[in-house]
């Protein structure tokens, strides 16, 4: 995996390896082997899986809707905002969309870091983040052949950590 | 700039279920702003009540209700979101 | 994966899947397959890696040794306690032994819970934790034929956390 | 119980090297401590100065000083412990 900047420094920021919404299984592993490189002491892949129950009810499908072009945009700001922040070298992050049944992969958030901590408080970060303002939705399927749109949260305009940028008549 | 011009309402999750379709047309006003669009989409017979807690992006960014939306522009409701 | 417990309860403790000092090459893939059941929606594996450099200096390989047959009870002891501070279900933890060259895998640390946070918590704490007190030394080769013991914790006398336990006249 | 008996401690990381052996073989007195055990480290013509940081393990679990170490004890110096 290349590189940017010192190979021996403190800060070799790789930068946004994947930030991706796709229909396609996701598998942390991937991400975990691509990650790092040999001044990276420390490697953190999250999965996010598809549960088989929410609040005592039997879930046996979640459906994800996701505004794609948008999605992506907003993984991608949101990477590199982790990166600013933390000090951390690359992050890989991505969402699957479509029909999941228990225990498929929703999510993975992988990162590479020179030390624990900013891994740590990068993968943190990005999955913070993405609940907050990811334009994506799920609709949980229950056992008795009912469904519902789960509630979520409202992104803020502008909420875009450390770069925040205005637009319009401001 | 002056007149009405068309904008594209994308619609995502719950809306898109409600409506039975991706997008709603509706007519702007030239110098309109988000504050104008909510104003249109809360008048509208199916979404009027279930735009509580929803966004507006604009080219796939999040907007305030201040902000101007022009000809051509990407618009789109956001439902609360709900990732992971 | 069995579990124990309720299947569709909130908390399905699974336990220790892991917690072992080894010589052989470590896998953070294999853990991530293999925690997790279908009541868990978050799983986080944690690789450390040897790094090619430390404090300026090339390292061509760490050496690490251990106290063998204590260092697994402590790993096993600070897996319990994690799996009851946090609520999380499962882990899994390895430390290897022996010469590493960079980037090879020295610690694995996998947690599956039921929610991202508990899943986050446990993972700090066992690595935290481990570095205060896991029977463990490491010594850095570097380019120029010298190497080092690395300073680090002295572990506290009933430092258990929640299962603190005295022996002896106390 | 009354008289010597022989403890075999345990050493690893830099001790072990510095000793260039994996044990050194002390002899307690019946009743005695961690404390009694660390005083005769201390006296240890190699080990002696690098007790700073250490900590003792009896049976596998760190020990404090008052705790008394018996016949038969698994006993080792932990020097400051760095995995990861």
């Amino acid at each position: 995996m290349s590189s940017v900047g010192e190979r021996h420094g403190e800060a070799t920021p790789v930068g946004v390896v994947v930030a991706e919404v796709t229909e396609s299984e996701l598998d942390g592993a991937e991400l975990l082997r691509r990650l790092g490189d040999s001044s990276d002491g420390a490697v953190i892949v999250f999965e996010g899986r598809v549960r088989d129950h929410n609040g005592g009810r039997v879930v046996v499908r979640l459906h994800y809707d996701a505004y794609a072009g948008m999605a992506a945009d907003v993984l991608q700001e949101i990477s590199r905002e982790a990166l600013a922040r933390t000090g951390a070298s690359a992050i890989g992050v991505q969402h699957r969309i479509g029909s999941l049944e228990p225990p498929s992969v929703s999510l993975v958030v992988a990162v590479s870091a020179a030390h624990r901590r900013p891994a740590y408080e990068a993968s943190a970060y990005v999955i913070e983040e993405l609940k907050r303002r990811l334009p994506l939705w799920k609709r949980e399927e229950y056992a008795d052949g009912t469904s519902e749109w789960l509630g979520g949260h409202t992104p803020e305009a502008g909420a875009r950590g450390d770069a925040m940028v205005m637009r319009g008549t401001e | 700039m002056s007149g009405r011009f068309p904008v594209h309402v994308q619609l995502f999750g719950k809306h898109r279920e409600i409506v039975g379709s991706s997008v709603v047309e509706l007519e702007l006003e030239a110098g309109g702003t988000v504050a104008d669009l909510r104003g249109l989409l809360a008048a509208h017979p199916v979404l009027g009540g279930w735009l509580g807690g929803c966004a507006i992006a604009v080219n796939r960014r999040y907007e305030r209700d201040e902000s101007v939306v022009a000809v051509g522009d990407e618009v789109a409701i956001i439902p609360p979101v709900a990732g992971g």
